[in-house]
C-alpha cells in the first residue's frame, strides 16, 4: 500500500515516531502552561531546566553510580528545588508586572544555566546509556520500535494526564486557576498563595527535568539541547491555547504527529510547519484551539 | 620591513558555540604552541603576538572582528575560522585589506572555487577530501548503495553532492536521500526513511551534534548495525562524546589523527596535558598553519600579504601534521589524510586510542584536483 | 515653573544637540565599524520601541524586517548594482511591505498572541532565506560592495560610510521622534491606555496599530539595509529568532518607551558582545544573562529610565 | 411638510433585538425605541441584559437576531469606530479615561478626530495646540478647569467620571450611551453629574442604565423596563413607578420612592 | 453613649493605623473599634480611604503601621492569607469574582475557616439568581450578579467579621432590599459587620454607629440614635 509514493508501513512508522516527539513537546509544553496560567510568566528557561534534568541524571550516573530509575525521580526534585529558589528570590518580584519581565529574566537564567554547563561540560555532549530494562527493541510489523521509546510515551502521558486531573479536578487546583487570577482575593479567603506559586513553579520545572531524564538515553546530554527545543515548545503552548492544561497535551501530541508526516513529505519544512500552523490557528481561532477567549 | 616590528596573529573562532569543542579554547592554544615553538626554533628578531575572539559562529561578527583587528590593531593574519559563513565574510575582508587568512577550521569546497582569493589558505580539510576518502573506501569496499542523511544548507549539500559524485563514480549507487532541519534533534523519522531505502550504508552529511544524535539513535532503532553509517564529517571529539560502543565499525576521513607516529603522539601530549583533550584535526593544522606562517614572515623578512604568500605557496610543508603539504594556487594545502575505522571497546586500549588506521590517502589524491577547480586564479 | 516634566521637556534638544556633535566627531576617537554596528542596532531598537514601547504591542519578530531589508538591500547592490541609497530605500520600502503584511495577519491580536504570531511569521522568513538559492543560504549573501553614494562618494572609506549611517540614523530617529510626539503618536497613546475607549471615541484601532506596525518594520528594514552595507554581508543571523530577542533586550536594558533608551541599550549590548567575547570568552553568555537578571530586578527601567527617575526625583527635591 | 420629514421621530429604535449566548437568551426581541431629544433610561433587576443591549447597540457584541437603526439607517453590522462616528458614543460601566494622559489631553483625543490629521505621524503635536480653547471650554462645562493639567490617573474617581463625559462630549455626539454614569460616586458627584448630563442633553438624545432611581426621576423623560431579556413596561417615570409588575420585579415593594437612594 | 455600657466582647480594635500604597500615604492614623454583634459603617467621600481601611486590616496595601486587634490578638504583623483564619470576610469593591470558575466553583472555592458556614443550598435559597447561573463562568455575570455572589461567597467560609465594601453597589432595589434583610439576619446570628457604604439610606437603618473618615482620618463617630440630630452636619459633609 502506498500513499503518495509513500510505503503505507514507513507512515505507520512515522505516525508513532511522530507520537513518541509529541510526548515530549506534551510534557514540556504542559510545564510551561501551567507556569504560564498560574504565575503569568513565560518561563524561557524551560529549555535550560530541561537540560539540566538531563545533565543532572548523566552527573547521578557518573559521578555518583545512581542509577535511570532513581534519577527520574531525583533530577526533578533537585532542579524542581532550584526552581523553588528562584521563585522566592526572583520571580516572586515581578508578578505585578508585565510578562515581559518575567520572559527577560528566565532568558537571562537560561543564559546563565546553559553558559556554565557548556563551561563545564563542552558542547558535544555526554552519552547516557539507555537502562537495561528497557534496551532493545520489538517488532510491531511496520517498524523496529526501542522498549525505551515506548516506555517514554507511556511514562509522558501518565504524568501529563495525571497532572491535568490535578489541576482541573481537585480542589488544590481550583484554588491554583482561582489564584492565578486573583492572588489578593484567594489569600483574602485564607489560603497561603505565595506558598502555592512557589509549589507550582517548582511543579512546572520540575515536570522540564522529567523531561530531560526522558530525553538523556535517546539525546546528546548537551547544554544546547533545549534552547532549540524552547521556541517550538511556545508554539505549541500558544496553538494550544496559553494556560490551557488540556490543550498544550493534546497540541503536542497532534504536533508531534503532524512534524512527523512533515518530515516524510517535505523534509526540509519540518522545523517550519509548526509555525505555519501556529499562524493559520490564530487567525482561526484567535485564543489557540483550546483556549477561552 | 615588519609594521610595528610586530607580528599579529589573530584566532577568530568559536569560543562558545556549536564547533567550540573541535575548534574553540583547542585552537587558541595550538596558536600559542606554535608561537612559542616559532620564537624557540627560529629567535626572531620581531615580536611575536597573539589576539583571539569569538565570532559565535555568526559571519557579521567575524568580518566586524577581522575589520578591526586589520585596520586599528595591526593583526597580520586571522586565522581558525570554522563555520564557513565566517570564512567567506573574513577571507574578503583579507583581501581588501590585504592581509592574510589561514583556514583550518571551515570546510566548505567554495573557499578555494568560486570564492577563491590569493590571500587565503585552506589548510586542514575540506567536504571534498572527506567525501572522496570515507565513500570511496566504503564503496569499494562493498558499501556500494547509499542513502544521505543531509543537513539542509549549503555544506550539508556540498558534502553529499560530492559524496554521491565519489559512489557513483566508484560503481556505487545513491538510492536517495533526506534533509534534514539544522540543526535537529530527533532523527528517528529521517533513519526510518533511510531504512526503508534498505541502502547498505546511510552517509551522515552533517556534522556537530547533528551527527551525533544521528548515530546514537541509528543504534536505538536497530539500524545498526544492520545497515551501516558513514560520518562524512567527523571529528575526534565527536566520536569521544558518544563513546565507542555507539560509534565502533564507523568509517571517517581525517587529517590528522593524534596517535599515528610519534611526532604526533609528542605534541598531541603536549596538547593534552594543557587542554586535557586530545587534539582535533582542526587545532592541529591551526598549529601547523600558524607555524609555517610564521616560518614564511621569518623567511621574507616582511609582514606583507603577497610576499608571505608566495613564499608560503612554494615551500612545502614538512611537520607531523603536513606530510607531503603543499599549498596550491588556489590557497588548498593539500596533505595526505587518513582514512580511519573506530574500534571496538575490546579494541580500544587506552583513552583516545579510538582510530584504527586503514589506509592513507596521499597528498594528491585526497583533494579535488586542480584542473576541477573553479578557481579564477588557476591558470589553465 | 519646577515642574521636572517640563525641565527636562526643555533640557531634551540640548541633549539632542550635544549627542549630535558627539555623533559629529565620534569616528575621529572611536573605531568607525563599530560604532555603524552601534548606529544601525540603535536605529532597529528605536524602530522597536516604537512599536513596543508607544503603541505596546510586542513583536517577537522584528529580525524578519531587519533581515529581509538587509537581503533585499544586498541583492540589489550586488546583483542589480545600483547606488547604495537606493539599496536602502529598496529595503525599507521591502521591510515596510512586509510588516504591511504581518501586521494584517497579527494586527487583531494582543499580548502574547502577538508576540507569537509575529515570532512564527519571522520564522517563515527565515526559512524562506534559508531555503533560496538567492539569499545564499547558511553563508549568506557574501561580498556586497558598498558603493558610491549618488554614484560619486566612495563608500569603501569608513568614514564616509559612518557619515552615510549617521545620516541615515539621524533620518530615522527624528521619524520616530516625530511620529511618537504627532497627532498620530497621541492617539496611539490613546489606544495602549484604554483601547476599548479609544474605539468607543470613533478611532479604527487596528488602522493605527498597522500604521505603527509598518512604520516600525519600515524603520528596522532601514537599519537592516544600512548594515549590510557596512558589513557587505547579510546572513541567516540577521533573520534569525535570536536578533528578535535581543532587540526586546536592547530596548529594556536601554529603557522601554524612553526616546534615547534603546540607542543606548544597543551601544551597551553591542559593544558587551564585542569586548566580552575578546575577554572572557566563553563567559560572556553567562556574564549577559547576569546582566538581564540583575537589570530585570533591579534597574527595570532601564539606564535611561533610571536616570530620568533620578533625575525627576532632584527635579523635586 | 413635504418629503424632507424625518423618516420617524425615534433616533434609535431596536427591532426584534435578540441576543443568545450557548443557549442562555440574555436578550430577547427587544423594540426599543428613542426620540429624539429625549433622556430615556433603561432599568431593570441584576441580570436583565441590560448592559448586553448596551454592548449590542455600540457593537461590542454582534446580535442573535434583529436590528438596530440609528436616524433610521441600519447600522446592526456597522463597525464599532463607524457607529461612532456616525454620532453614536457610549460611556462605560467602568471609568474608562486615559490614566497617563493629562485631563486636557484626555479631552483632545476626544476632539482630534474632526481635524482629520489622526494618521499624520509627520505633524508635530503642536498642531493639536488650536483644539485647546475648546477643550477648555469642553473642560469648563464640566467643572474641570483647575484640573487641566493633571494627570488622570491622579484624580479623585467622581472626577474621572465628569472627565469621561467631557471627552464624549467632544465628539459633539448625537446621541449618547450612557452606562450607570453615577454609579460608585457619592451624592456630592451625582448631583454634579446629574446636573452635567441634564446641560448637555440640550441638542442630545441619551440613552441611559441606572439603578439610582432617584436620579431616573429626576432627568429622564421615558424609561424601558427590562427583565428576563425583555421589556416588561415602557412609559413615563409616573406612569411606570405605578405598574405593580414593575414594582414586584424590580423595587420589591409598592412604592418606588423606596428605591431611592 | 449607651453602647459603652453594653459588656459585649470586642471583635476588632484598630489604634493608629496608617497605611500607604507606594509612596502615597492614605491613612493617617485610624481610630476605631467593633464590638461582637455589631454593625458599623465607614462614611466619606469618594477618596476618603474607607475602602483602604478594610484593605489594611486584610493587609493588601503595601505597608501599615499601627495595631489591629481581632478577637483580642494582634494581627498586623500576619501575612494576608492567615487573616481568613481569624474569622474575618472580606467582599471587596471590585468583586473579585473568579472569571474563569463558574458560580457554582466560586462558591465552592472557600476553605470553610469557621464552623456556621452557610451551605451552597442555603446560598441559592438566598439569592435565587446565582442558582439559575451556577454553571455560567463566573465572567459572564451580570455586574449585579457578580456583586451577589461576592457577598454569597463569603458567607461560605464561616467568618464571623464581615468587611463589606460597596455591596450594594449596582444592584436593583429589590435585591437591595434582600440585602439589607439578611445584613440584619446575620446581625441576629451574630456576625459583626463592618459596611462602607454611599448609599447612606440602605446603611443608617443597619448600622449601630457610624463613622466619617476624611483623607484618611477619622473627623466623626456618630451612634445610631445621635444620628437625628446630626443629619444636618452629614449633609453637608457627605452631600447625602
Ligand atoms: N458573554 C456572556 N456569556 C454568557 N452569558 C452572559 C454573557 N454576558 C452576559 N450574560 C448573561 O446575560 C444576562 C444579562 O447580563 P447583563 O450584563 O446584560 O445584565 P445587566 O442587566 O446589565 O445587569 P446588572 O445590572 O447586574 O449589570 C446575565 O444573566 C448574564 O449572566
Ligand atoms: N492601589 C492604589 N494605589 C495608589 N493609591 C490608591 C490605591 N487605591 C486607592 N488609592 C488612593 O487612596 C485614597 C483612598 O482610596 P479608597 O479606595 O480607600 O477610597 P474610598 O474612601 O473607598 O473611596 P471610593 O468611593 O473611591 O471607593 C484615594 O486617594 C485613592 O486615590
Ligand atoms: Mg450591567
Ligand atoms: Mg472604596
Amino acid at each position: 500500500m502506498e500513499i503518495f509514493g509513500v510505503p503505507g508501513a514507513l507512515l505507520g512508522s512515522q505516525l508513532l515516531v511522530g507520537l513518541i516527539n509529541g510526548s515530549f513537546y506534551a510534557i514540556l509544553s504542559l510545564g510551561l502552561a501551567i507556569i504560564f496560567g498560574l504565575l503569568n510568566i513565560i518561563n524561557f528557561s524551560h529549555g535550560a531546566q530541561y537540560m539540566m534534568g538531563a545533565f543532572v541524571a548523566w552527573i547521578a550516573l557518573n559521578k555518583l553510580g545512581v542509577n535511570y530509575w532513581v534519577a527520574l525521580l531525583f533530577a526533578p526534585i533537585v532542579i524542581g528545588a532550584l526552581g523553588v529558589v528562584i521563585e522566592r528570590t526572583m520571580l516572586r518580584k515581578l508578578y505585578k508586572l508585565d510578562h515581559l519581565y518575567g520572559l527577560l529574566l528566565t532568558f537571562g537564567l537560561a543564559l546563565i544555566f546553559e553558559g556554565v554547563f557548556r563551561d563545564q561540560y563542552g558542547i558535544s555532549g555526554q552519552s547516557y546509556p539507555v537502562p537495561e530494562l528497557l534496551q532493545g527493541g520489538v517488532n510491531i510489523g511496520f517498524m523496529f520500535l526501542p522498549i525505551y521509546r515506548a516506555w517514554v510515551v507511556v511514562a509522558a502521558l501518565t504524568v501529563c494526564f495525571a497532572t491535568w486531573f490535578i489541576i482541573e479536578k481537585t480542589k488544590l487546583g481550583a484554588y491554583l486557576r482561582a489564584g492565578t487570577e486573583n492572588p489578593q482575593m484567594v489569600q483574602a479567603l485564607g489560603i497561603n498563595v505565595p506558598l502555592l506559586i512557589t509549589f507550582t513553579y517548582g511543579f512546572g520545572v520540575a515536570l522540564a527535568a522529567f523531561a530531560g531524564v526522558l530525553a538523556a538515553p535517546i539525546y546528546q546530554v548537551s547544554p544546547l539541547m533545549g534552547s532549540n527545543l524552547i521556541i517550538v515548545v511556545f508554539a505549541v503552548v500558544v496553538i494550544g491555547g496559553m494556560g490551557s492544561i488540556m490543550g498544550s497535551i493534546l497540541t503536542g501530541l497532534g504536533l508531534g504527529l503532524i512534524e512527523g508526516l512533515t518530515r516524510v513529505f517535505y523534509p526540509e519544512a519540518s522545523a517550519v510547519v509548526v509555525f505555519v500552523i501556529m499562524v493559520i490557528v490564530l487567525l482561526v481561532r484567535p485564543a489557540g484551539l483550546f483556549g477561552k477567549a | 620591513q615588519i609594521s610595528d616590528n610586530t607580528v599579529k596573529v589573530g584566532v577568530l573562532t568559536d569560543m562558545s558555540g556549536t564547533y567550540s569543542d573541535l575548534a574553540g579554547a583547542g585552537a587558541v592554544l595550538a596558536t600559542e604552541m606554535a608561537i612559542a615553538d616559532f620564537i624557540a626554533e627560529a629567535k626572531p628578531a620581531f615580536k611575536v603576538e597573539m589576539v583571539s575572539a569569538d565570532h559565535q559562529n555568526k559571519a557579521d561578527i567575524a568580518s566586524n572582528k577581522a575589520r578591526e583587528w586589520f585596520e586599528r590593531e595591526g593583526v597580520d593574519t586571522a586565522t581558525e575560522l570554522v563555520t564557513t559563513s565566517t570564512a567567506l565574510a573574513v577571507m574578503k575582508v583579507a583581501k581588501e585589506m590585504n592581509r592574510v587568512a589561514l583556514m583550518s577550521g571551515p570546510a566548505s569546497t567554495p573557499i578555494t572555487n568560486e570564492q577563491c582569493n590569493d590571500v587565503t589558505v585552506h589548510y586542514t580539510y575540506d567536504t571534498y577530501a572527506l567525501a572522496n576518502g570515507t565513500a570511496k573506501a566504503v564503496t569499494q569496499q562493498g558499501g556500494d548503495t547509499w542513502f544521505f542523511l543531509t543537513a539542509d544548507y549549503a555544506f550539508g549539500q556540498a558534502l553529499e553532492k560530492d559524496s554521491s559524485a565519489v559512489v557513483i563514480a566508484n560503481g556505487g549507487k545513491v538510492l536517495g536521500s533526506v534533509r534534514h532541519p539544522f540543526p535537529a534533534a530527533d532523527f528517528s523519522s529521517f533513519l526510518l526513511q533511510a531504512q526503508a531505502s534498505g541502502a547498505k550504508i546511510i552517509g551522515l552529511a552533517n556534522a556537530g551534534a547533528d551527527t551525533t544524535n544521528a548515530i546514537k539513535q541509528a543504534a536505538e532503532f536497530g539500524i545498526t548495525p544492520k545497515q551501516s553509517l558513514a560520518g562524512l564529517l567527523m571529528f575526534i571529539s565527536d566520536v569521544h562524546s558518544l563513546g565507542l560502543q555507539a560509534t565502533q565499525g564507523m568509517y571517517l576521513t581525517t587529517g590528522f589523527y593524534w596517535d599515528l607516529d610519534d611526532d604526533t603522539r609528542a605534541w598531541s601530549k603536549r596538547f593534552f596535558e594543557k587542554q586535557k583533550r586530545m587534539p582535533t584535526m582542526v587545532q592541529a593544522g591551526q598549529y601547523s598553519s600558524v607555524l609555517h606562517y610564521l616560518r614564511a614572515v621569518q623567511a621574507t623578512g616582511t609582514d606583507e600579504a603577497g610576499k608571505v604568500m608566495a613564499h608560503m605557496k612554494a615551500t612545502p610543508i614538512k611537520d607531523f601534521f603536513g606530510k607531503n603539504g603543499r599549498i596550491r594556487e588556489d590557497g588548498r594545502m593539500v596533505h595526505d589524510m587518513y582514512l580511519a575505522q573506530v574500534k571496538t571497546p575490546a579494541e580500544s586500549k587506552y583513552p583516545w586510542d579510538y582510530y584504527n588506521i586503514r589506509q592513507t590517502i596521499p597528498a594528491e589524491e585526497a583533494f579535488q584536483p586542480l584542473a576541477q577547480s573553479r578557481c579564477p586564479l588557476v591558470k589553465k | 515653573m519646577n515642574n521636572p516634566n517640563s525641565m527636562f521637556a526643555r533640557a531634551l534638544p540640548i541633549l539632542f544637540g550635544v549627542l549630535f556633535l558627539i555623533g559629529l566627531v565620534a569616528p575621529f576617537a572611536v573605531y568607525p565599524t563599530f560604532l555603524m554596528k552601534i548606529l544601525c542596532f540603535g536605529l532597529f531598537a528605536c524602530a522597536f520601541n516604537l512599536l513596543l514601547g508607544f503603541a505596546g504591542l510586542l513583536s517577537f519578530g522584528h529580525a524578519a524586517f531587519l533581515g529581509s531589508a538587509g537581503y533585499v538591500c544586498g541583492m540589489l547592490v550586488r546583483d542589480v548594482g545600483v547606488t547604495p541609497e537606493v539599496g536602502i530605500i529598496g529595503g525599507t520600502l521591502a521591510a515596510g511591505a512586509l510588516g504591511w503584511l504581518f501586521g494584517m495577519l497579527a494586527i487583531r491580536r494582543t499580548g502574547i498572541y502577538f508576540a507569537m504570531i509575529t515570532l512564527a511569521l519571522s520564522q517563515m522568513v527565515y526559512f524562506v532565506v534559508l531555503q533560496w538559492k538567492a539569499t545564499g543560504g547558511e553563508d549568506g549573501l557574501q561580498g556586497v560592495p558598498r558603493g558610491h553614494l549618488f554614484g560619486i562618494i566612495d563608500l569603501s572609506d569608513n568614514i564616509a560610510m559612518y557619515y552615510l549611517v549617521f545620516a541615515v540614523f539621524c533620518i530615522g530617529f527624528f521619524i520616530i521622534y516625530r511620529a511618537i510626539h504627532s497627532p498620530f503618536g497621541q492617539i496611539l497613546k490613546a489606544i495602549r491606555e484604554n483601547e476599548p475607549r479609544a474605539m468607543s471615541l470613533g478611532y479604527d484601532v487596528a488602522k493605527f496599530k498597522l500604521l505603527a506596525f509598518v512604520l516600525s518594520a519600515a524603520l528596522a528594514g532601514m537599519a537592516g539595509a544600512t548594515k549590510t552595507l557596512v558589513f557587505q554581508l547579510a546572513s541567516l543571523t540577521d533573520v534569525h529568532w535570536h536578533t528578535s530577542g535581543e532587540v526586546v533586550l536592547m530596548t529594556l536594558l536601554g529603557g522601554l518607551g524612553t526616546v534615547l533608551g534603546p540607542l543606548v541599550g544597543a551601544a551597551t549590548i553591542v559593544s558587551l558582545q564585542t569586548e566580552l567575547a575578546d575577554s572572557v570568552g566563553s563567559w560572556v553568555t553567562v556574564i549577559m544573562g547576569v546582566i538581564f537578571v540583575v537589570c530585570v530586578l533591579l534597574f527595570r527601567r532601564g539606564i535611561v529610565g533610571e536616570l530620568q527617575a533620578l533625575i525627576h526625583r532632584a527635579g523635586i527635591r | 411638510m413635504a418629503g424632507e420629514t424625518p423618516l420617524s421621530e425615534y433616533i434609535l429604535e431596536t427591532r426584534g433585538l435578540t441576543k443568545e449566548f450557548k443557549g442562555f437568551v440574555a436578550v430577547s426581541g427587544v423594540d426599543l425605541k428613542v426620540e429624539k431629544g429625549h433622556i430615556h433610561a433603561l432599568i431593570g433587576p441584576n441580570g436583565a441584559g441590560k448592559t448586553t443591549v448596551f454592548n449590542l447597540l455600540t457593537k461590542f457584541l454582534p446580535p442573535t437576531s434583529g436590528s438596530i437603526l440609528f436616524e433610521g439607517r441600519d447600522i446592526t453590522r456597522e463597525a464599532p469606530a463607524l457607529t461612532a462616528r456616525r454620532g453614536m458614543v457610549r460611556s462605560f460601566q467602568i471609568s474608562a479615561t486615559f490614566p497617563n494622559l493629562t485631563v486636557r489631553e484626555n479631552v483632545r483625543i476626544g476632539l482630534q478626530r474632526k481635524l482629520g490629521t489622526e494618521f499624520h505621524f509627520w505633524r508635530s503635536v503642536k498642531s493639536l495646540n488650536v483644539l485647546d480653547d475648546e477643550a477648555m471650554a469642553l473642560l469648563e462645562a464640566v467643572d474641570l478647569t483647575q484640573f487641566a493639567d493633571t494627570v488622570t490617573a491622579e484624580m479623585p474617581y467622581g472626577r474621572k467620571r465628569a472627565l469621561e463625559i467631557a471627552t464624549t462630549l467632544a465628539l459633539d455626539p448625537t446621541m449618547l450611551l450612557l452606562d450607570e454614569p453615577t454609579q460608585g460616586m457619592g451624592n456630592e458627584d451625582i448631583a454634579r453629574v446629574v446636573e452635567l448630563i441634564r446641560k448637555v442633553s440640550a441638542k442630545r438624545s441619551i440613552l441611559m442604565v441606572e439603578h439610582n432611581l432617584s436620579v431616573v426621576a429626576n432627568l429622564c423623560d421615558r424609561i424601558t423596563v427590562l427583565t428576563h431579556g425583555s421589556v416588561l413596561a415602557e412609559g413615563s417615570y409616573a406612569e411606570v413607578s405605578k405598574n405593580p409588575k414593575v414594582l414586584e420585579a424590580y423595587v420589591g415593594s409598592d412604592d418606588m420612592s423606596d428605591a431611592h437612594h | 453613649m449607651t453602647s459603652a455600657f453594653t459588656p459585649r466582647p470586642e471583635m476588632l480594635r484598630i489604634q493608629d493605623l496608617h497605611a500607604y500604597y507606594g509612596e502615597s500615604h492614605i491613612l493617617h492614623g485610624i481610630n476605631l473599634k467593633v464590638a461582637r454583634g455589631e454593625c458599623v459603617t465607614l462614611l466619606g467621600r469618594n477618596g476618603a480611604g474607607r475602602s483602604t481601611t478594610l484593605k489594611s486590616v486584610l493587609g493588601l496595601v503595601s505597608r501599615r503601621t499601627g495595631s489591629i486587634m481581632v478577637n483580642g490578638r494582634e494581627v498586623i504583623t500576619e501575612p494576608t492569607h492567615r487573616m481568613a483564619h481569624y474569622g474575618i470576610g472580606y467582599v471587596p469593591e471590585e468583586r473579585a469574582i473568579f472569571a474563569s470558575l463558574s458560580t457554582e466553583e466560586n462558591l465552592m472555592l472557600p476553605p470553610q475557616v469557621a464552623s456556621g458556614a452557610m451551605s451552597v443550598d442555603e446560598i441559592y435559597g438566598m439569592f435565587p439568581n446565582l442558582y439559575e447561573r451556577r454553571s455560567s463562568p463566573g465572567s459572564k455575570l451580570s455586574g449585579g450578579e457578580q456583586q451577589m455572589l461576592a457577598m454569597a461567597r463569603v458567607l461560605r467560609t464561616g467568618a464571623k467579621l464581615l468587611l463589606l465594601d460597596e455591596i450594594t453597589e449596582g444592584l436593583a432595589p429589590v435585591i437591595v432590599k434582600k440585602l439589607g434583610e439578611i445584613i440584619v439576619e446575620l446581625k441576629s446570628r451574630g456576625f459583626t459587620i463592618v459596611l462602607v457604604e454611599q448609599n447612606f439610606r440602605f446603611a443608617a437603618p443597619l448600622a449601630d454607629r457610624h463613622y466619617v473618615l476624611e483623607h484618611g482620618e477619622i473627623i466623626a463617630t456618630i451612634n445610631a440614635d445621635e444620628l437625628p440630630g446630626k443629619m444636618d452636619w452629614l449633609h453637608q459633609t457627605l452631600g447625602v
